[in-house]
């Protein structure tokens, strides 16, 4: 399926793109980040150390083994600095 | 109960009179904002705060804090404003208001909703240095403050 | 650091505008502000609240409040007004802020500022509805919130 | 000696003065109640139940066994309701 990428902050720094559309057959978060893995260096750099990323499944907040099937958007980010 | 998302400042003091324009029901008025601060490195002076933000899932998260507070705590009014792009030393970041009957209401849902904005409100700190940026890291005792209402998830 | 002791209303969003005018070392104000509440009660509507104080005595109590406040947390400027005189629903009795870098001990002085002026400033609000008028009762959940502090003196 | 007594709110009201100077030899705020309330029936009234009464030492609040000596006024009320 297709499914569009989000990244912001250093994510989106190392990545060098804010949103992309990804053909993948994952169907957890931690499962599209694997396959994100295998797009290039840039892409395993920024998911290095995943403890240190968060990631919102349309729009809500999840777990890594949060299920994908049927999302419209899957975004990456640092924990959160609002306030 | 509102919540918006914007470049542009606000005026707190309008903010506040508005809350309680022509209302006789409310006895407690809390306020918090957050201003930058500058650096208190003078060889590396903070030139500006740049603020991103996710469109789209800021509002939704900040209207889900808001409605739970609103379902916590008896708040005749509440207002959270949280402005993202380039900030600079002084300025307004953002600010929330709550408005109850007695005090002890209104200065809990106040920090509520300060603690799940700080860690669950999608935006991000770039301090701009010089030509060098780099990202204000998420503080554990930011995430170790959502316990207390009893509740960690978004 | 500042009190101020007045019948005349006061402007809360220019005194808070004035508290950090200029400065780049604030990262966080709270405010309080206290208003006259209606009656719940259709039939006994209140008129008016008058508030009594001891001229002298409650400049020195706010004083001595806002010095402890100051010196239990590390506050870049606070700020207590408090009216008396008659007031009507809906109006602004007293106001406090607090600034500080960081919003835990901004909430935290502005909290322990509202529980001492509540039991230990002399004031005394008498409210008046017909011909009739009441005292307002102290309240015994205000004398416990003083505990927290681990203080209960004056 | 002579010192200066106020009242506030409803024990203003029931004794009728906001202020006077009373003479006397009590040496607390206690045995200054006492006399006070020999001062007539709108005094005992106003002192029937000192529980509900706090005093005040040269502005100062203070316990009812606090010292008055040389004290330049003593003043009564009812528990505060600041804020």
């Amino acid at each position: 399926m297709a499914v569009k990428v989000l990244y912001f902050a250093w994510l989106r720094e190392r990545i060098g793109e804010a949103s992309e559309v990804v053909e993948t057959n994952a169907k957890t978060v931690a499962e599209l980040v694997e396959d994100l893995r295998d797009r290039g260096e840039e892409y395993e750099l920024a998911f290095a150390d995943v403890s240190a990323i968060r990631a919102a499944v349309d729009q809500d907040l999840v777990e890594f083994d949060a299920d994908i099937s049927g999302a419209g958007e899957v975004a990456f980010f640092p924990p959160m600095t609002g306030g | 109960m509102a919540v918006r998302v914007q470049t542009e400042d606000f005026d707190l003091g309008a903010e506040l009179a508005q809350l309680r324009e022509g209302r006789t029901d409310i006895g407690a008025l809390v306020s918090f904002s957050g201003l930058v601060r500058g650096s208190d490195d003078p060889d590396h002076p903070l030139d500006v705060m740049e603020l991103e933000h996710y469109p789209g899932m800021t509002e939704k998260a900040l209207a889900g804090i808001e409605a739970e507070a609103t379902a916590r705590w008896n708040l005749q009014a509440s207002l959270i404003i949280h402005r993202y792009g380039p900030l600079r030393p002084g300025e307004q970041i953002m600010m929330v208001a709550t408005a109850s009957r007695h005090r002890q209401a209104a200065f809990e849902a106040a920090e509520f909703l300060m603690d799940f904005l700080k860690s669950r409100a999608p935006f991000w700190k770039k301090e701009k240095s010089g030509g060098a940026g780099s990202w204000v890291d998420a503080r554990v005792s930011d995430e170790d403050a959502l316990k207390r209402w009893g509740r960690g998830g978004a």
